[in-house]
């Protein structure tokens, strides 16, 4: 191999459709004769439907049918994809997820009716013409209020709204001495506030029918085409997934809430068939507040304790979990195997303890969001190790040196065993702090900060530093874990007659530049041009199969499944070359493009050995001709990125208003194939944890209304809000894998939210501010900077 | 949204509480109700029309009088459904008289909304709230003079 | 009610029918077929759907088709010429200015909005100009640097 | 989301807009539509027709004319914001410009609009009554002028009557040496006004004259503040009078209050705005 182009900064290929208005995102997509549908969605929280009179709207000119929740009496819901069991070994509780609600809507945007009209202005029209009559019942929204007895039942055949109760960690009974005998113990409550993914492109689905085939199309906004379609055809319509091809063309970020199997996609994919029309649907931005997953959520009870020396003895934490009103496709996975297996952190704490109960309430369904489970895991460990530290008198960038795991690189020294699960991969967590502290120029920050307090300004600085697991993950462990799907990843690598590379990934790339950074690991493995590379992701009739993209994990697996199969074509064409230059496949070398018998200047180009498969005129005996390669990759592990992130903040003494003066991070994610691309991605994923901690927060009414339901009133970071980053990175390669790869994804929301809020206990810390719910608000700062 | 207000009006209870039982008058004054009719007893169809700045909606429902107590107070409930969302109230309205012979009239209660008008309308509802207790008001003092 | 509407996009002048009530962001979309406008929010708060008329960066979904009547209306697929990209879409390719691509159309005319008037902006007059578009992928940081990047192409080329 | 039917009309005067206006009472007058056009897409509101004077050209200038500054309802914010001349002798009117919505808004909204609508949260409101503005409106036979103080009369309230519309807003220009300033503390979301303080004052010898303070987003509707007035007027400027005049500010109003400032939060603001602007004019 060469490396022309692994670790370089190299432009990204996709990018001239997208500056050019070229990207194709579903709702682009035009087929002939294609009708539109609405939703109509519940305006209450909890109602039982007492009628629904579609006769009006069906009368109107343009519409062409109406569905209701009748219509899916004997079709099955949109199913959860992990299996959690109770404590007591008992199987989780799993309520059924119609396409559309027959009898009692359990959140506010429960699609109620489907309308299909030749025009989405008819559509909408119509669904207004729709006249639903319900009895109003009382809602809950908060988790540990629907655990109240007596609280409104989400679903009345679940008589305490308990989803499933879980645990991880040492023994309880261990865990309580090791607290005991603590010297020091530092206590929080926590409210890991409910966000909302919001990718800038709305969800939009398109079904269409071919009769003469009997064969559907889904082009949905995904993350994951084929899992939607093993979903879908597997659990919910039961076709059979031959005659089904799932398309996820471009698709407008993510964050997780494009991961997961909506009833609006087998909706339309249904509808298709019954009218024998292609059909789209294209949510509204209010709409995607009400049915995209929401993130987070987590209401908890922390305790950290410590020894006379500031050593972590123990850590113990109760949490409620809301889920929502339905269990989304991973929504029983995130608050357990992604978040109670975190809690061990960076750090050599021996004892941990994580009890867990998820509750069912009437709000949208929660699942993952960016990080998922792990920020909120981090946000309780770098909380309490700030506040520790505030208490103890300890400096907080020394708290964490005093109790960070030693380095290991996972060859040399093995793996390091946690006490939740896990086996961390390699890991070198101080050099990462150290680096941070450099960049932050600790020693004058201090100066800085006592001589701004001198003049009435409020500095603060606040600490990070996380651990993630990603490139999710071995199959049999996650199947043993309740997984229903395997979690490998494949890749075919087609390679042409010409020497031109066709590369077939299950990866989906929705902004994270896969087109790129995907062929820049091919080229250099083959050696030859990055123009004669293609990536194609997306569409499960050309793609074999595919796990999709989250959990960081395209580079580490589906980019490991690349390698694979380029080994195999390098194997073969070993064979070939050695066949045209008469020598033995053992006496040659592989570089730059060509293969070189050894010690001499002989030697065939990849593309002459290309052409020869398809023209095997000239040919070794017994060797199939063509040069196509399939593989599954499933990982060893996952992998375990880490990394410390800083913020530095001014708040503003008189309103409260928190401004970010600086935000550095540093970040280890393993091998880096394209430096600007990670870069981009630790970007995105700062402002959106940065968002959490400052303004993104879901705010429900007490009769379930969601009433940040639209960007007027749900607040995201924008320009103007964000300072530059500072960033830079470490490099421990992954172990396990081919590329050394860990995942960048992810990071930057994980490690960033905790900072920031340390941030500002660290600037108000002296006025007696030393938790504060998030966002933080310039309302709630300045309330608890006043005692008010 | 809460729904608060006191105000002192020029009449005596025994005049105010006729008045406010009044189905008519009670429609007059009442912002967010244009007209009232009987089904039964205290339960009336209510018709609005709603023009609240960028606001400007029908809606249908009901208005019932409910916990009469003769002269003292009562509580007004009332639904109202539009294609924008649906309110529902429940108000105590209070009448205490005063030195001089005049009445105090309070209410207080909720306004509990769902649909689009939750979802969008946080940012104007307290200013809606006060709107609609000073146009309440206001339009009960000019009734007043015609009865 | 259909209205006429005489319309220029990106050079090419349109005579079309449309219904009173048709949002000018979905009759690009929609009737001409110039997908690169994009929706998405449906309070104009976003900035996916901006495109310039007269020049002026404006938000296609926040104004009625039969308004834009007789004006002259540049959409991204209007900004390269030929296949020489604008020095905005080149800098946005560049300093890796977007991911997804979504918002990438609205940034991009607001850009071109602010250097018209303004060739050479700081980083805050940057993130000022940027607080009508959202960005959900890059946290901003390399788009300030991909429009910092133009300027400095269009002044040389000036 | 997308509008309900809707019937267009483009006015091609003054008049023929108000004829249309009157033949179909439900019509609703469109100017930049930036008020109009959101709450049409949400459906909360669904006028049978629009009347677009968008093309009233006549109606788009800022110029000086009998010691007044006189803008047309049709000017957008960004030409005012850009206004050389408003700049020179009125840069309140700028700096509010500048910071209504965003680049995009400012392009098309019109100030006639903006005052029409009369967001309770809206900037151009605290900028006029700050700067004793004048509102001239026709309903074809009549015109009248408006003050300010009279014209917003509350929620979404204006003393517009059916059937009138905006055509100017007249300033006097303010007296040499009097400094101006709108300072605005903005919703992270909407970018509305939670407080917005405009305001002016002459400060002579030391002593602040002619000062006037305006609010907008504290309560249902804008307000100049009189007990900041009089707090402050005929005082040597310094930090505490500033300061104690700032404290009396939004004391008699309701306050509005909502997820990110509740009544008490609010007050609070508006008395730190208060003293920021004071603090910008008076010294």
């Amino acid at each position: 191999m060469s490396n022309k182009y692994i670790g370089q900064s190299v432009k990204r290929v996709e990018d001239k459709r997208f500056i050019t208005g070229q990207g194709r995102y579903t709702d682009d997509i035009v087929l002939p004769r294609m009708v539109h549908a609405y939703i109509l969605r519940s305006p209450y929280a909890h109602a039982r439907i007492k009628s629904i009179d579609t006769s009006e709207a069906l009368a109107m000119k343009g519409v062409v049918t109406i569905y209701t929740g009748k219509d899916f009496e004997n079709i099955n819901g949109v199913p959860c994809g992990w299996q959690v069991n109770f404590k007591d070994g008992t199987t989780m509780r799993e309520p059924k997820h119609p396409l559309l609600v027959l009898d009692k809507v359990k959140h506010a945007g429960d699609g109620v009716a489907m309308v299909v009209a030749e025009t989405k202005e008819i559509a909408a029209d119509a669904a207004e013409a729709i006249n639903v009559k319900y009895e109003v019942l009382k809602a809950v929204t908060n988790p540990k209020e629907a655990l109240a007895p007596g609280a409104p039942l989400v679903h009345d055949e679940y008589p305490d709204n308990v989803a499933f109760d879980w645990q991880i960690g040492n023994d309880k009974a261990e865990v309580d001495a090791a607290m005991a005998s603590a010297h020091h113990i530092t206590k929080l409550d926590f409210t890991n506030n409910r966000v909302v993914p919001n990718a800038m492109e709305p969800r939009s689905y398109i079904g269409d029918y071919d009769t003469a085939y009997d064969r559907y199309t889904l082009y949905t906004s995904t993350q994951n085409p084929h899992l939607i379609r093993l979903l879908m055809c597997a659990f919910v319509l039961g076709i059979p997934e031959h005659k089904v091809r799932v398309v996820g063309p471009d698709v407008g970020g993510g964050f997780g809430s494009k991961i997961y199997h909506y009833t609006e996609e087998a909706l339309v994919t249904w509808a298709a068939k019954q009218l024998r029309r292609p059909i789209k649907w294209t949510s509204d931005r209010s709409e995607a507040f009400l049915t995209d997953a929401h993130g987070r959520d987590h209401v908890s009870t922390a305790e950290m304790g410590f020894d006379k020396d500031g050593h972590i003895v123990g850590l113990r934490i109760k949490t409620y979990a809301n889920l929502g009103a339905y269990l989304s496709t991973f929504a029983s996975a995130v608050p357990t195997y992604l978040h109670g297996t975190l809690l061990q952190g960076v750090y050599t704490t021996p004892k941990i303890h994580l009890d867990m109960t998820c509750v069912f309430t009437h709000t949208t369904a929660v699942d993952a969001y960016r990080g998922a489970g792990r920020p909120e895991a981090t946000y309780l460990l770098e909380r309490l190790m700030d506040v520790s530290a505030h208490e103890m008198g300890i400096d907080p960038a020394e708290l964490r040196f005093k109790n960070f795991i030693p380095p290991f690189d996972g060859v040399n020294q093995p793996g390091y065993q946690t006490q939740v699960a896990l086996q961390y991969d390699s890991g070198n967590y101080k050099a990462v702090l150290e680096r941070g502290l450099e960049m932050l120029g600790y020693a004058d920050f201090k100066e800085k900060q006592a001589e701004a307090r001198k003049n009435g300004k409020l500095l603060g600085v606040g600490f990070s530093t996380y651990i993630e697991a990603c490139g999710i993950a071995p199959s049999a462990v996650v199947g043993a874990l309740g997984a229903r799907a395997g979690l490998f990843e494949s890749a075919q690598v087609r390679v042409q007659p010409t020497g031109k590379v066709s590369v077939y990934t299950g990866s989906h790339s929705h902004g994270q530049g896969h087109e790129t950074s995907f062929a820049q690991v091919v080229a250099d493995k083959l050696g030859i041009p990055l123009a004669d590379v293609e990536i194609i992701h997306g569409d499960s009739d050309s793609v074999a199969f595919g796990m999709g993209t989250y959990g960081s994990r395209s580079l580490a697996v589906g980019g490991s499944a690349i390698v694979k199969s380029i080994e195999k074509v390098l194997e073969k064409g070993a064979k070939i070359a050695a066949h045209k230059l008469e020598c033995s496949a053992d006496d040659l070398d592989f570089a730059d493009g060509k293969w070189t018998v050894k010690g001499t200047d002989k030697s065939i180009g990849f593309g002459d050995v290309a052409l020869t498969a398809y023209v095997p005129h000239v040919y070794p005996a017994n060797l199939e001709p063509g040069l196509d390669f399939s593989s599954f990759y499933d990982p060893a592990n996952f992998t375990y990125p880490f990394g410390c992130h800083i913020a530095v903040v001014e708040v503003d003494a008189e309103t409260g208003k928190v401004t970010i003066k600086r935000f550095v991070a540093v970040d280890d994610v393993g091998n880096v194939i394209n430096p600007m691309i990670v870069e981009g991605q630790i970007h995105g994923g700062l402002a959106q944890g940065i968002g959490q901690a400052l303004l993104e927060g879901v705010i429900y009414d007490e009769n379930g209304q969601l009433t940040t339901g639209t960007f007027m009133d749900y607040a995201m970071p924008r320009a103007d809000d964000l300072p530059m980053f500072e960033t830079d990175r470490k490099t421990t390669p992954c172990p396990h894998n081919p590329l050394g790869v860990k995942g960048a994804g992810e990071a930057g929301a994980i490690g960033s939210t905790p900072a920031v809020v340390n941030a500002v206990m660290n600037a108000t810390w002296h006025l007696g501010v030393s938790d504060l719910e998030m966002p933080l608000t310039p309302q709630r700062v300045w309330r608890a900077m006043n005692h008010k | 949204m809460e729904l608060t207000g006191s105000h002192v009006l020029q009449a005596p209870v025994q005049k105010i509480w006729d008045l406010i039982l009044n189905p008519e008058f009670l429609a007059k004054v009442t912002p967010g109700i244009s007209r009232l009719e009987q089904e039964s007893g205290d339960l009336y169809k209510a018709i609005a029309e709603i023009k609240i700045g960028p606001v400007h909606g029908k809606f249908e429902g009901s208005a019932e009088l409910t916990d009469k107590v003769e002269h003292e107070s009562f509580v007004l409930k009332v639904t109202q459904n539009s294609k924008i969302g649906n309110v529902e109230a429940d108000i105590k309205m209070l009448m205490k008289p005063t030195e001089n012979n005049e009445t105090e009239l309070s209410f207080d209660g909720v306004a509990n909304m769902s649909g689009l008008l939750a979802r969008t309308g946080n940012r104007v509802m307290s200013g809606v709230a006060n709107t609609l207790t000073k146009q309440f008001f206001s339009n009960f003092e000019k009734e007043l003079q015609n009865h | 009610m259909a209205e006429t509407v005489n319309i220029t996009v990106n050079g090419t002048q349109y005579s079309k029918e449309v219904e009173g009530r048709t949002l000018l962001v979905h009759f690009l979309r929609d009737t001409l077929g110039l997908t690169g406008t994009h929706v998405g929010c449906d309070t104009s708060s976003c900035g996916a759907c901006t495109v310039h008329i007269d020049g002026k960066a404006v938000k296609s979904c926040s104004m009625l088709a039969a308004q834009a009547d007789g004006k002259s209306i540049t959409t991204i697929e209007g900004m390269a010429n030929g296949d020489e990209l604008h020095p905005l879409q080149e800098s946005f390719r560049e300093k890796h200015g977007l991911q997804c691509g979504f918002c990438t159309p609205g940034m991009i005319m607001t850009a071109a909005d602010l250097l018209n008037h303004n060739p050479n902006p700081s980083e805050t007059e940057i993130r000022e100009a940027l607080e009508g578009n959202i960005c959900r992928c890059t946290g901003y940081h390399n788009i300030v640097e991909a429009i910092k990047d133009a300027a400095e192409k269009m002044a040389v080329t000036a | 989301m997308l509008p309900n039917t809707v019937d267009y009309y483009r006015a091609s005067s003054v008049s023929d807009a108000l004829s249309v206006l009157k033949a179909n009472p439900d019509a609703k007058i469109l100017a930049g539509g930036h008020s109009l056009i959101p709450a049409m897409k949400l459906r909360l509101n669904s006028p049978s027709m629009v009347i677009d004077i968008a093309n009233l050209s006549d109606l788009n200038y800022i110029k000086e004319e009998g010691g007044n500054i006189c803008i047309g309802a049709m000017t957008t914010h960004g030409q005012i914001a850009h206004s050389s001349l408003l700049a020179e002798k009125l840069p309140l009117f700028t700096e509010t410009a500048d910071v209504i919505g965003d680049v995009q808004v400012r392009n098309m909204g019109t100030i006639g609009g903006s005052i029409a609508h009369a967001d309770p949260s809206a900037d151009w409101p605290a900028a006029l009554l700050a700067a004793d503005a004048s509102i001239v409106v026709t309903n074809g036979d009549d015109t009248r002028s408006i003050s300010a103080v009279d014209f917003f009369v509350g929620f979404f309230s204006t003393a517009l009557e059916e059937g009138e519309i905006i055509t100017e807003i007249q300033v006097p220009v303010p007296a040499a040496g009097t400094k101006m300033t709108y300072q605005k503390f903005m919703q992270p979301a909407s970018r509305f006004a939670i407080v917005g303080c405009a305001a002016m004052a002459k400060v002579e010898n030391g002593v602040v004259a002619d000062v006037k303070v305006a609010f907008t987003g504290v309560s249902d509707g804008p307000f100049r503040d009189g007990n900041v007035e009089a707090a402050i007027s005929g005082k040597t400027a310094t930090a505490e009078n500033i300061a104690s005049a700032a404290a009396q500010a939004a004391s008699d109003v309701s306050l509005n209050a909502d997820h990110y400032a509740d009544e008490d939060y609010r007050q609070h603001l508006a008395r730190v705005y208060a003293k920021r602007a004071l603090t910008a004019v008076c010294r």
